[in-house]
Formats: C-alpha cells, structure tokens, sequence
C-alpha cells in the first residue's frame, strides 16, 4: 500500500551533519542555542525547548555503549548469514545518542567504550552508512 | 442527531502561521510542523511550555512515507512530553483537526491547545497520484486500476449533468482564486488566468482539465486554540470558534447522488444551529470553502446551503463570490492558487477565518460586517465534511 | 462521580486469524453486541462515532473512508483517530464532557493477519535517515531496551519467565486468550535468545480482534444502564518516537500515570486490579514501575513474591494480558477496556477477581513509540 | 499579519544536488474478502450479479453487505440482479493510475442496476467519448459484457466492460 519508492529529504541541519560525516569524516551534534543542549540525532529544532537550531557543534567522537543486541533477523525477519552486533551509543554532554553497528569486537559490555570507524573517504555519500561501525577503544 | 447546542467552554483561535506551500521543500515533515506551530506561537504570544495539548492532522501515511506519521510529527509538533493525537477524515483533515482542537478545550480539560496540520506529498515516487489507488475498495475497485482524479470527475459530471452546469462557469472559481491567490505569501500556483486558460488546458479525465485542479503539494499550518479565560488573559482580538460540524456519508459512493453533498449539509447544519446561524447566506461574511477543483466549491456552496441547488455558478457569475462581492468565497486563494498539501491546506483556510477576522490579511482583506466567517474541507470517497465557524 | 460511563461493549474475534469476516463484518459484529447490551439504536441514540486505525494497519490509504456503515454511524459526525484506542476512547470523553454528545461510540479492530509482514511496516515507522539504514527486525529495539534495564535492575530471563508464566497461564480462563497455555519453565529458560536477550516467549504475537465501546454521559448512562462503569480520570502523553533521541525512559508513561493520580486523587494502593501493556515481558516490569505500582528497588523483590499475580496484593493483567490475548494492534486499549468492563461489572465468570471494584488501564502504541495512555476506571462502589 | 515561515524550496534539478535518502518499503496484504463479498465474487465467476436484501428497506445492497447501512441490521437474503443499469456518471480517462498519460482513453462510469435501484456499480464502459462529452450517455441502457467462462477467476474484471443496450 506503499509507493514505488520514497525520496526523503533530511532537513537543512541533518544534511550538513551528513556533509561533515563525508567531508571531515566527523560527527557532530546539534546546538540550542537557547536551552545551551547539544542533542543527537540532528534536526532543525530544538526538541526539549522548542525553538529553532541551526548551528552543529564538535563533540567528542568517543561514545559510551548504552545497549547491544546481537542481531540475527533483518528487517524482513530472515535470517542474517553475518549476525551483527546493533548497539545504543551516547556521547558526552550530548542528549540522545546513535543507533549503530559494534565492530571488532567478541563480547560487548555495557558501558564500553567505542569511537567510529569510517569509510575511506572517497566511497562516502553522506550518509550514517559512511561509518563502518563503532569499534572498542 | 440530537447534537446538544449547550457548550459549556467557549474556544479561541489567538494564534496561526504556516510555512510556504511549494512542491518540493528541503524540511523533513517534523520540521514543517515545528516551523509552522512555532510561527503560531510566536504569533500568539506563547511559548511551547504553554502548550498544554497538541492535535496533528496528517492525510494518507503513504504521502510523507511513514507508518504511524502522526508519532513521527509529534516531537516537531511541539508535542514533547505531552497529550498528542492525530486525527484523520481524509482530505477534511485540516478542518477537523482545528475542531479536535476545539473539543479538547471545550470539555474544561486543557486551556491551550496547538493544532498542527502537516503534509510532504513529494516524497512518493513515481508519482504520489499512485498513491491514491489504495483510498478505493480492495476488492471491488482497485482491480480496475482507478486513478485518484476518476471518482472527482464522476461527481463533477454527474453535477454538470444535473444541474446542466458549463464547464466555463466552473472555470471562473479557477481564475478567482489562482487570482485571490497572488496576494497570499505563501502561494504556489498564484496566477493571472484566463477562463480560455483553463478550458484549452491538458484533459485529464473528461470533464476535469489541468487547471481545474490543485497542485501537488508540500507544507503546513497551526492555530493555536485557548479557553475563554485565557484568551481574555493574553488578546484583544480573539476569534471565536462559535460552531463546529462533521459528517461522514456511507463507504458506499456508488449508491449515493453524486449532485448533491448530503454529508456536508448535515455537517453544516450543526455547526449553523451551535453558531445561531439561520441563514448562512445572509449572515456569513466569507467562507473558505474547500475547493481542490474547481467545481467543489460550487458543490460546496451549495450543500453548505450558501446557494440554492444548482445555482452556485449563478452565484459566481455574478461576482457574489469575489473578495469585493457580497459574499467572498476563497479569499486566501484557496487550493487552487495557494496550494494542496492536503491536511495542512485546509488548516490554511482555518488560518485565513483568524487573519480575515482580525485584518491582518493585507491585501487579501474582505470587509467583517456580520462578524462570521466559515472554513470547510472534504475527503474520504466523496463523503466526509468538516466545518467550523468563526466570529470576530 | 465522574460524567462519564461505559454503558455497553462488544467484541469479535481475540483469534490469530479470522478469515470468516472481512474488517467490516467484524467489526459490525461487535457493534451489534455492544449496542444490545445498553439497548441503543446507532441509528438514533449515538450522537458520534470515532475509529482508532492507522492506515497502514487496515491496508487502505483513507482508512476513515470504510469505518462508517458497519457501525450504524452513516451520515452522522464520525471520524478517525490514529492512534492507541484509548486515545480514541479520551476523544470520545472529552466530546462528552464539552456538552456537545451524549453518547458516542469507540471502535478500534485489528485485522493483523491481512499483515503479510508486520516487521516491514514497523520498520516504515522508523527514521529513514537515522534507523531504517541498519535493516534490522524492529523488535531489536526492545532487545536494546531490554538488555539496558536487565541490567540496570539486575533481571534474568529467570525473572522474565515468571511474567510469561504468570500471564499465559492467567489466560487459561479468558475466552479471549488464544494464546495462553501451561508453562514449563524449564523449556522457557532454554528458548533460543533469538532477540538476545529476549526470547519468542518474552513477545506477544499479534491477534485479530474487533472491540467496541459505547459511552454516554451521566444522565444517559443512569437511565440506559444499571451497571455503568465510570471513566474516573484519563491522560495521555508522547516523549519521541525517535529511539536514539529518547533512549530508553517510559517518562510520558510515568507523567500520564500521574496526571492520572493527582486528577483523581487516588494512588496504586486503592487501585484494585492493573491491566497494562505487556507485549514485552519486560515492559510490563518498566510499566509497574512508571505507575508507580513498585519501584526500581523492590520489583526485583515484588515479583519473585508473586505480588502481582491474581493471589498478590496488586494484581497485574488478571486477562492473561498481551502473551496470552496477543496484541490486537491500536485496538489493544479498548480490549483492556472490555476486560475491565466485565470485571467491574462482576461478569468475568471462572476470572472474576474479588473486590474488583477499581482498575488501571495502561496502553503503549509498541516499539518505536513513546505514546501511553493511562486510564482509571471503577464500578462506583 | 500573515505570518508565513521561510521553508526552503527546493527544485527538481536542486533535487539532485541535496542529499535524499532512499527506501524502497514493502508492505503486502491478503485481504479477507469476508462473507458477503467472497460470495460476489464466487458469482461473478459464474456470470452473474448478486445482491443481498434487506427485508426491512426492502433494498438490495449490491456489492452485497452483510448489514444494511441504514438499518443498522443483518441483511436477510441472496438476490440475483441482472446485469443491466443506467448510466449514472460517466468520464474518459487520458491517465493512467500513477498519472501518465495512457495509451487509449478509457471510459468508466457508475451504472445504477435496474434490479436494485439505488446501488450503483463502478465499472468501465465501452462507449464513444463523444457521448460522454456530450452527456448523451446519460440514462442511457447498458448491459455487462463477460469475460469467457473459462476465463473468469472470480474477480470485478470478469465482467469486461458495460456496453449500451441496442434498442
């Protein structure tokens, strides 16, 4: 009951998240301005005070794993040939965080610390699919 | 219907904005939402901290891309932490949506309440009229592979028909509106047009022409709805929401009299008896009737009992229905020439009823002698209304 | 007294297919049954009809479109709300409350065996830019869930496997139960893990179920019924449905619950009987703990002592709950209604509860939502 | 004032610069047909049209319901109707679904059925457009054309088309 397909567009401040991730091979987060909050993922507004962001900030690319789960079904609820290790990832001083791929890594821990692994530059798009994955420090 | 006329909590709209209507606009739909009920706010006065409610209308799912689109708006809907609903009649979202807002304050239990109307219909490839294929029976119509535009044209024909209506007369709302439209800011199809414009134009699905219709569409618009005793607190000029009225026909529209919108009647007739309106021809000022073609908002007209059957056109001719007539139908510019992101074109017409009535509609201004105004929308298989009158 | 009852409720269904009837003819059936039961004529007594359903769920674009006739509703003011049906069931209170209605009809119905695969459509719920891109099966996100509370509150699978227990067997005695049955323990401890942490048992399967509610205000309700049961207080409320924004918190469940509470000024311990979401084993211990029915230090404690069994002093999803009625989809608020409806009304049979005379309603839209609805309802004794 | 936010346009050639994110859903039903329209259906394959009445209207309901809308009841039995009507509404087609333009035009219209008044069948029928423009299709007779009975799978396209009734 769907399309054929969907364009979506991201929104003006989750595209240049996107360019920075291409570009600098960074990730960066959104900035209030107004509450002073840096929040993940990015969007053009503010969601805890309502007002509008436009501005990304630099933060620390070492993240904290919230949670993981060892996946085994894709989305069509087949059987996967490479199980992958899905994780919840936060960063600090930043509200919300990342949903990801854990690499390199035989049992993950609650709490671990990680940092992204990127693509070579020239295969990004500008895409979260330009990190490979998130690897144990 | 044994509607009672008793409302216990009187409702104001002290706030509205929205964002362009276009085609293609680079915001993802939450930030369409955001931008259009942060302009409300702003516009009232308010902060989100205020918010005490939120009400979402969105159209079809499959449009912006998204199962359960009202929880994806939500967040840009200022809706954080907070009661949020999404509403849904089809096409007469947009209006509906302003009257769930209106319920939420009338029952005494919220004092503010943001009422959000949002539609992306671009992201749909290869074409979001595919889209509509799945409004129709699964089993008895879809088989005959239906596009969207077939049904209108059936209702418009057999409205030709009926009444023997020409398809120049229809073509006149077309060129008032794209017209009316040019002053509107946020217009996407504003344009000086002829009547030969409209009928030399590409021949969709006979009788409807290229310029009979509304664009494809992106966008949104938000009010903001307070009780009584807030809007006396925070304004001068509340608009007040004096009735509102929906009503929905059978599943069955191959067995009902096309001519004629039953449905909208019943709708309009308990939003008029909650207003203490007796004859809405003579005590309305304007209506934002609903009109993604052309012939609708004669059809309209007509079940909104602002025309007698059959002689909306007359109406038209006459120039009754121009921004400078005696009663201005569409003066935002309408679908035709602002725009149809669906759910978020027909809160644009709630949007107009609080600009109109507070002269803040710049050129678009018609002149309050009677203190009413209407908007009304409609969707669903040609059989849903919704309708809400306001007054200065 | 509140100014709103339930007078009547019907339903259709509660089974992993219903090929017999079409959504509609379904759905007629358990109208039919919920108006006999207060005595109305939808045809001239119901003032507005609302249908919870999303689109996606029902498989038309303009789901509004087909929820009219079979509700007796044809050219009357109905209309859809798309989302959790209690959410449906405030809309219709609140008409009621306002003064515009005195009796308005709820419906909300799941089809979900016309769903060829629910997992994509969850998915379609999700962020295109920030989660689709993983192609994962949706219901990892309550593994992430899971495994971050496990941990946190120091919860096995052992501790799970008694919530699975405790509902599927609750189940044995509700007609509506499709899918309750004896559990062994020890073939649920050796379950593969197949959503580590989580197992096939820790999640609700989906059912086909078509419920109807039929509310009126305080001088239709006297007149029309002689066991009204009585909305006491209801709120709603959404964080984000966007996972990585929100993490794992049940925040709005928790300032719904207590909006709920301060409204009413009531509190857990004069709330009979709880029937909340648990279409998650665990969720149901993250739901006790947002209504406050324990708390992060002691539901460990409280659930090993079986307090919220039917023998416990706070009885948790007495029907069986989602494990053993499955999830009826948005209709899975309503259902909860109906079986509080009958407890309150004494009509339970072999489930009757004693004292049953009070019950906490909470209703989750499932993963990746953050919208609860809490509502309180009582017999008026 | 008319208090209108900024968003950004956004071009169909601009489309190509920005970055979009691409999905390709898939979302299947299998549809209960339920009882009334499953029997349709089954009819259909035979070759005929198949009603249910409502023995307090006195209506017959086609498509078949199992309940009579307006009642609020159980419709009581099967009714064959023939499958002749009068042309209600009709137009021409120069589009596909998706919006393309299509080969030929195609007409399709509602056919209100002689045996029960008042339900109306969609379907195609094969007239020249220039009766529908001219509206003298209107009113006038037309009969169901059927597929072969070995064709028919119990499904609305048995019937080919509606054609007009030679007088």
């Amino acid at each position: 009951m769907e399309a054929e397909s969907y364009l979506y567009t991201v929104g003006p401040l989750a595209e240049q998240f996107l360019l920075s991730i291409k570009n600098e091979g960074k990730i960066k987060a959104a900035y209030c301005k107004n509450c002073g909050r840096l929040f993940l993922p990015v969007r053009s507004f503010c969601t805890f005070c309502g007002k509008e962001v436009n501005e990304l900030r630099e933060i620390d690319q070492e993240g904290v794993v919230e949670s993981f789960s060892k996946v085994k079904l894709d989305s069509f609820g087949k059987e996967l040939k490479e199980p992958f290790y899905l994780a919840y990832i936060k960063f600090r001083n930043v509200e919300g965080g990342l949903l990801h791929k854990l690499g390199e890594v035989k049992e993950p821990k609650i709490g671990m610390k990680v940092k992204p692994v990127f693509k070579e530059s020239k295969e990004r798009i500008g895409s979260l699919e330009d990190i490979l994955y998130f690897r144990p420090i | 219907m044994k509607t009672n006329i008793n409302i216990k909590n009187r409702v104001a709209i002290v706030g509205a904005g929205m964002t362009l209507f276009r085609r293609r606009l680079k915001e993802t739909p939450q930030e369409l939402a955001f931008e259009a009920s942060r302009v409300a706010l702003d516009s009232a006065g308010l902060d989100v901290k205020d918010v005490e409610a939120v009400v979402i209308g969105s159209a079809p799912d499959a449009f912006d891309g998204f199962h359960m689109k009202g929880e994806h708006l939500s967040d840009g809907s200022m809706g954080y932490m907070k009661p949020v609903k999404r509403v849904f009649v089809g096409g007469a979202t947009g209006v509906f949506t302003a009257i769930a807002g209106w319920w939420h304050i009338a029952s005494g239990l919220y004092d503010i309440v943001l009422a959000v109307a949002e539609e992306k219909m671009s992201n749909a490839r290869p074409h979001p009229q595919g889209l509509f294929k799945y409004i129709w029976d699964p089993i008895v119509e879809r088989p005959l592979n239906p596009n969207l535009i077939w049904i209108f044209a059936m209702e418009m024909h057999r409205y030709m028909y009926k009444y023997n209506i020409k398809k120049e007369d229809i073509a006149l709302v077309s060129v008032k509106n794209k017209r009316n439209a040019l002053d509107h800011p946020a217009a996407q199809a504003a344009a000086n047009i002829s009547v030969d414009d409209v009928l030399k134009s590409e021949v969709l699905v006979w009788p409807v022409q290229r310029l009979d219709i509304s664009p494809v569409s992106e966008g949104a618009a938000a009010v903001v709805l307070v009780s009584e005793r807030v809007a006396r607190k925070i304004t001068d000029s509340p608009v007040w929401i004096e009735g509102v009225g929906w009503n929905l026909d059978s599943t069955h529209w191959t067995s009902r009299e096309l001519a004629y919108p039953k449905y909208l009647e019943e709708a309009g007739n308990m939003a008029y008896r909650m207003a203490g309106i007796e004859n809405p021809r003579k005590q309305l000022d304007f209506a934002e009737v609903y009109d993604p073609f052309d012939y609708k908002e004669l059809h309209h007209m007509e079940g909104l009992q602002i025309a007698n059957k059959g002689e909306a056109p007359k109406l038209t001719k006459e120039g009754v229905t121009q921004r400078d007539g005696d009663l201005p139908i569409c003066p935002s510019g309408g679908l035709l020439g602002v725009g149809n992101p669906i759910a978020a074109a027909g809160m644009m017409k709630v949007c107009e009823l609080f600009w109109q009535h507070r002269y803040e509609a710049g050129k678009r201004q018609v002149r309050i002698k009677r203190g009413y105004g209407l908007a009304q929308a409609w969707g669903d298989l040609m059989q849903v209304s919704t309708v809400v009158i306001t007054k200065t | 007294m509140s100014e709103v009852a339930i007078i009547g409720a019907g339903y259709y269904g509660f089974k992993p297919i219903t090929d017999e009837v079409s959504f509609r003819e379904g759905t007629f059936l358990a109208a039919m049954r919920a108006y006999e039961q207060c005595n109305i004529d939808p045809r001239k007594d119901v003032d507005s009809f609302i249908a919870c359903e999303e689109d996606f769920n029902v498989g038309i674009a303009i789901s509004n479109e087909f929820a009219v006739d079979q509700l007796g509703g044809v050219l009357k003011p109905v209309s859809t709300v798309t989302s959790e049906s209690l959410i449906g069931l405030a809309s219709g209170y609140m008409l009621i409350k306002s003064g515009l209605c005195d009796i308005v009809v709820v419906e909300a119905h799941s089809k979900a065996s016309n769903l060829v695969s629910p997992e994509k459509i969850l998915e379609f719920a999700m962020d295109p830019v920030y989660e689709r891109f993983l192609n994962f099966h949706p219901n990892y996100l309550a593994s992430l869930e899971a495994r971050n509370y496990m941990e946190k509150r120091g919860i096995s699978n052992d501790d799970l496997a008694l919530i699975i227990k405790k509902n599927k067997e609750n189940g044995l005695l509700n007609p509506r139960a499709s899918y309750s049955i004896t559990v062994d323990l020890e073939a649920v401890k050796k379950s593969e893990k197949i959503f580590d942490p989580l197992s096939e048992y820790d999640i609700a399967q989906y059912t086909d179920a078509f419920v109807v509610v039929v509310l009126a205000s305080k001088e239709k309700a006297e007149k029309l019924s002689n066991k009204p049961v009585w909305i006491e207080g209801l709120y709603w409320c959404s964080e984000s449905s966007l996972t990585p924004l929100r993490g794992f918190s049940t925040n709005a469940l928790e300032l719904a619950a207590q909006k709920v509470y301060d409204r009413t000024n009531l509190n857990p311990k004069y709330i009979d009987f709880f029937e909340i979401d648990d279409r998650f084993s665990y969720r149901e211990l993250m739901h006790i703990e947002a209504l406050k029915v324990s708390n992060k230090d002691t539901i460990k404690k409280d659930l090993r002592e079986g307090r919220f069994s039917k023998e416990g002093d706070r009885i948790v999803n007495a029907s069986g709950g989602y494990l053993a009625t499955g999830v009826p989809l948005d209709a899975g608020g309503l259902a909860r209604v109906y079986e509080a409806f009958l407890q309150l009304r004494n009509e339970a049979g072999q489930m009757q509860l004693k004292n049953a005379n009070r019950c906490l309603i909470a209703s989750w839209r499932g993963i990746p939502t953050s919208t609860y609805a809490v509502c309180a309802l009582s017999n008026g004794a | 004032m008319t208090k209108v936010y900024k968003s950004i346009a956004v071009g169909v050639e601009e489309e190509k610069r920005i970055i979009t994110i691409y999905y390709k859903p898939y979302i299947r039903y299998e549809f209960s047909a339920g009882q009334a329209l499953s029997r349709y259906l089954q009819e259909l394959k035979n070759g005929r049209i198949i009603g249910r009445k409502c023995n307090k209207c006195n209506r017959i309901l086609v498509p078949p319901r199992l309940y009579c809308e307006q009642c609020f009841r159980m419709t009581d039995e099967w009714v064959y109707v023939r499958d002749e009507g009068i042309v209600n509404t009709a137009v021409v087609s120069y589009i596909t679904q998706d919006a393309r333009k299509a080969e030929r035009p195609e007409v399709v219209g509602v056919i209100e059925l002689i045996d029960a008044p008042g339900q109306g069948i969609f379907h195609r029928i094969n007239v020249d457009p220039k009766e529908v423009v001219e509206k003298t299709v209107f009113g006038k007779r037309v009969r169901a054309v059927w597929k072969k009975s070995e064709e028919r799978v119990g499904d609305v396209n048995d019937i080919l088309y509606f054609e007009l009734v030679k007088s």
